[in-house]
């Protein structure tokens, strides 16, 4: 990996930092419709398995998939106007933050539905394999979608099939406002493990360490070796959605400080690239500066952008 | 039953007070009721709706489960067919797709399979209604799908009165029974009195009496109806406003004689109008009424769209108090 | 689109042997088409309907599945979006349940909430009908279910000839088809040409020509109308019988024509008949011809009770050429 | 165990051996509406593991059910009553084959939905636990159920309440015409395991090696130790239903003749017996004349019952 590559990582989280916080905004101001799931502090998932991928490769996402959207390349002008149900948005305002696809970029759509997307990833899978293509497909969910049974249908199809698809489980420790513990019985690596599929565990904080198994994977997947599980151990700073402000009654202040002081995926990434000298301060001052210009600018766009013609309510309904 | 005259001072509370308090008194009468579901516990649900019962009743009986919709309704199943009378809570409406054989091959038939020997006393709580920009995986109104099911009941509750009666005799009816709750309508206040009472399931309320035109409308519909009737008033029309508050049994009699009172019917119901709610409530009443209607019944429904997200659009696709007066104009002759 | 004129002497082949020769045709014609479902390779189904295809097109083009009917429906759905056209088996309708949240929160759903960029060309293909003595799990017409979900299209197919010319159109649609096949029709045999055909979806069938009365009927029913219509014309009863063909879209102008005619109506669907399929075409046709009908469109659903085992009580449950007459006569004022 | 326990054993197995052999003979006499599907073969499993129980323990069963309810002390006359679809039937014919259920021993309903009932048996065990009983509950299934989701839902919630319910696979090689082993990835045993549930291995045919097996689950779970899987292997030695009478394209002759050779499950026992001078072989023709006179009753009786009254037909709708 080269500098550039560690600081284009690094411009990424950091697109999704600031483009969530943007998001939080909005909604706080009232300037949004509905809820959002921000991605903040799990930034290194998305941003370090889709730099494993080609532009050509599949993901799927869910209800909290801006970053996954963002890590494959979406533009935020657009998001921004999708988020806002606004006409240029990705779906023409019709999907809206849950449903945010991006065909173009083999995004292939957000899902509302937890763990609803694990047969569509398993399906581009097999599409990419009878293709005779050597693309693979992502399927990111969060710990939640192990207590889906569809999870367990697909794995045992993709195990049988050798199919190109990773499924990538982003620990966060929470299934809304219940800790994972709670739901979920015995050791989750097992559970792909017992359908032959190769898992493993892996820091979600350390974009180095989700770039390095997720290209593990992926490079298995291509040679036609079969599905792979990432076990993401993971964080999400805020709430479960951009509402969720009092989270006493679930976890601590104190946890959560912990995480933001020590396990921030951005500093995590910066502490290591100083000490390494790979990169200086400034250079992250002008990333930032490039970032919060896109940003600003796309909202901008958003904010402008037109409401979808009434028309359009019911086109679309059948191809 | 008993449903006793409502006081003028009976106290007002909201929608989702009601709904916890029929369950509250419910799980104090009967230890064998327990609630389960996602983030039922401490959240007391995304609406907040259970909020305070696990503090009474506890983890056993307000139960946080795994995100396993089918898993936990075909539990409930199981629980119900052994002796208790679990409440199954799902989320949104959207998510009974993922438990539809649980509810409709497991729970609806097992009474009639086993020739009446076993029996399935539980409810599926969820909710239905779009208009919260949720788009179109959390804003499904399902209830036509379980309404054609024989074996289950369904019940609609459209105010908070309602939701408390129907809910204490959905739980202490021995068949399951799903009950919907329209999430716009958990901040509505309404009278509820503090005592025991239950709803029979299968009696149509009159919400208004009115002499020119019946709307028949369900659950979130009822409050568009009413405020559709308001609208109509100063207009000469005077609308009857009848609520069937449970889809499955079907009061079709009082609906009947509604619209052969009234010889206008408008029927609504916030689920896709095709093969809906609605198209069984037209038929019921233009085989009952046909000698007396003036008019096909108008049906609204929902537009047979996924719901879209875009506001612009969404609020496109419910119907609204001034689409069922623009209905009403017209079929008695107003344009 | 074409519909060719049927020259006397096409040869007859059976219902299952038309949906195999569709199939068939059409993975040839598109490499992209396959078969996923349990037991449809070497067993060909465990109706036979499927034999040879996998000696034909390989175990790569008619897969083999676990029993795993939301697994396989939400990989349908995946390799439907990234350029397959995937068939999806489903042994038995009510099994459908199990992949209701593929089917219509997913497949019915992602075209629109992509804004139109993702499309979803897939066919479910299912069963439906009672009297097989399969008991409440494997006896259900669930077609309401799937009829009511914008972003779906549902086809009933009830001679070897729409079978074959539905199933083109339903393999070549850019949208997610549900296809019902009546479990005991598949060794009726019709004329079936050859050739090349399809047969454009929302284009009902006049199936028999008449004056007196209008019998809408679909898929296992159509045969039932028929021989109803047969046992009518000696009693100086003309019933026309007109097939959707699909539910959704449906074809309500050639309905409410057809109605508008004869002035009297029965509708006919082998789902239960509550807040079924029947409601909806009798909503439809009481809109469509309200000032010429003489009566109340008659609805012969199933009994709404589960599918019981015995052949005593089953046979009672469903529609028969017995009971349609009677319908027949009380609507034409002969009893 | 004692010699009349054994001697129990052999009885049951043989009752529903020739119960099923009765059952073959009416449907090829077209005396039987519908189908069946047959138990042959997997005798020891049903009635090891039912002679673990106590009457009031549950059981949930499935569309091959009658081994099952025999096994938990069904009466035959009831049984070929409810086959024939007649009124005296353990369902007043409503059920029929596939539904079956016995209420007054625990048996809470065969199951036409493949793995429809695990949630079923999770629920009874659940119920059992929260009413202060030591009842446990056993779910049956065949392999192919373990294609189904909700399989791995409630397991999951067995193991994270510690449940008393033990999960039956009956691995007959087939689901359906299909071998497992191309519906089946990775190792099936490792599945429960990774909810942390105890799973054992256990030869099918072997009624002493499936007894002692349920023994020690049954146990565990009424000390309150929680779920339970047994994976038994064992073989179907007819077809998949009556009907399916040529099977050669999925299986071939003489796999089926090595299995009725050498595994057949009566023979296992009575070999035993002999061999460790528990029995003597008149004493199995004693049994098997028994069984026949009582299974010949039985089946007289349902032929000459009743058909249920049409008015029958809405009733049982709703309690
Ligand atoms: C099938 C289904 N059940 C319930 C929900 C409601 N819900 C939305 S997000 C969520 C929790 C998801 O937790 P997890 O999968 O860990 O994802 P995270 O929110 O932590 O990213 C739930 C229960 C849903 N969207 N879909
Ligand atoms: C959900 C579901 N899918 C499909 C079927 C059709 N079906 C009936 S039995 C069977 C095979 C079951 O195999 P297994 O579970 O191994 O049980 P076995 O028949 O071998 O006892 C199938 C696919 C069904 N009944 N239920
Ligand atoms: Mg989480
Ligand atoms: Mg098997």
């Amino acid at each position: 990996m080269s500098r550039e590559q560690w600081l284009q990582m690094y411009a990424q989280m950091l697109r999704i930092r600031v483009f969530e916080e943007h998001v939080n905004e909005l909604y706080t101001s009232a300037k949004m419709p509905g809820l959002a799931h921000l991605y903040i502090g799990q930034e290194a998932v998305a941003v370090g398995v889709c730099q494993a991928l080609r532009s050509d490769d599949y993901i799927t996402s869910t209800h909290r998939g801006h970053g996954h959207c963002l890590a494959k390349g979406a533009s935020v002008d657009r998001m921004f106007a999708e988020l806002l149900g606004k006409a240029p948005g990705y779906c023409g305002g019709k999907g809206g933050s849950m449903h945010i696809a991006d065909q173009e970029r083999g995004n292939l759509g957000a899902n509302a539905i937890v763990a609803g997307s694990t047969g569509i990833a398993t399906g581009a899978a097999l599409a990419a394999k009878r293709q005779g293509s050597d693309r693979v497909a992502v399927c990111f969910f969060g710990e939640g979608g192990v207590g889906q049974g569809i999870l367990y249908e697909v794995m045992n199809l993709a195990a049988l099939w050798t199919l190109p698809v990773i499924y990538v489980c982003e620990n966060n420790l929470y299934n809304e406002y219940t800790h994972y513990t709670e739901t979920t019985a015995g050791d989750l690596l097992l559970r792909p493990r017992a359908f032959g599929i190769f898992a493993e565990e892996v820091d979600g904080q350390d974009v180095r360490a989700v770039h390095a198994a997720a290209s593990r994977a992926v490079a298995r997947a291509r040679r036609g070796e079969g599905p792979a599980f990432l076990l993401c151990q993971t964080y999400r700073f805020l709430g479960h959605h951009v509402g969720d402000i009092s989270r006493a009654y679930y976890r601590t202040k104190d946890e959560e400080q912990r995480y933001k002081a020590e396990r921030d995926p951005l500093h995590i990434l910066t502490r290591w690239l100083v000490a390494e000298r790979l990169a200086a301060p400034e250079e992250f001052a002008r990333v930032e500066q490039q970032v919060r210009a896109e940003i600003a600018a796309g909202l901008q766009f958003a904010l402008a952008a037109p409401y979808p013609d009434p028309g359009e309510v019911d086109r679309d309904v059948y191809a | 039953m008993s449903e006793p005259v409502i006081a003028a001072a009976v106290r007002e509370i909201t929608f989702g007070q009601a709904v916890r308090e029929a369950l509250a008194e419910e799980m104090r009468r009967d230890p064998a009721v327990f609630i389960i579901g996602e983030d039922v516990a401490e959240a007391g649900t995304p609406f907040k709706v259970l909020s305070g019962l696990v503090e009474e009743f506890g983890r056993d009986r307000v139960i946080d489960s795994p995100i396993s919709e089918a898993g936990i309704t075909g539990l409930a199943v199981g629980a119900a067919m052994t002796g208790m009378r679990p409440v199954v809570d799902i989320m949104f409406g959207d998510f009974i797709t993922l438990a539809m054989d649980q509810i409709a091959n497991q729970a609806a038939k097992v009474h009639y399979m086993s020739g009446g020997k076993l029996k399935v006393p539980m409810v599926v709580r969820t909710t239905l209604g779009a208009t919260r920009r949720s788009a179109a995986q959390h804003s499904q109104s399902l209830q036509a799908w379980v309404s054609h099911v024989p074996g289950l009941k369904v019940a609609l509750p459209s105010t908070p009165y309602d939701a408390k009666g129907l809910w204490k005799t959905a739980i202490r009816d021995d068949n399951p029974v799903v009950i919907f709750e329209d999430k716009l309508m958990y901040q509505l206040k309404g009278p509820v009195p503090e005592g025991e009472y239950t709803i029979p399931f299968g009696t149509a309320d009159v919400k208004r009496e009115g002499r020119d035109i019946t709307i028949v409308a369900t659950s979130s519909m009822v409050q568009v109806a009413l405020q559709a009737a308001d609208l109509l008033a100063p207009l000469g029309i005077s609308a009857e406003v009848v609520d069937p508050r449970t889809t499955a049994p079907l009061d079709a009699r009082t609906l009947v004689e509604s619209a052969r009172k009234t010889s206008r019917v408008i029927v609504m119901d916030e689920g896709y109008q095709r093969y809906g709610i609605t198209a069984e409530l037209a038929a019921v009443i233009a085989e009952g009424a046909f000698h007396y209607l003036d008019a096909p019944v108008t049906r609204l429904g929902a537009m047979d769209v996924p719901v879209p997200f875009s506001p612009v659009l969404e609020d496109l696709t419910v119907p609204t108090p001034d689409r069922v007066v623009e209905a009403a104009k017209t079929l008695c002759g107003r344009r």
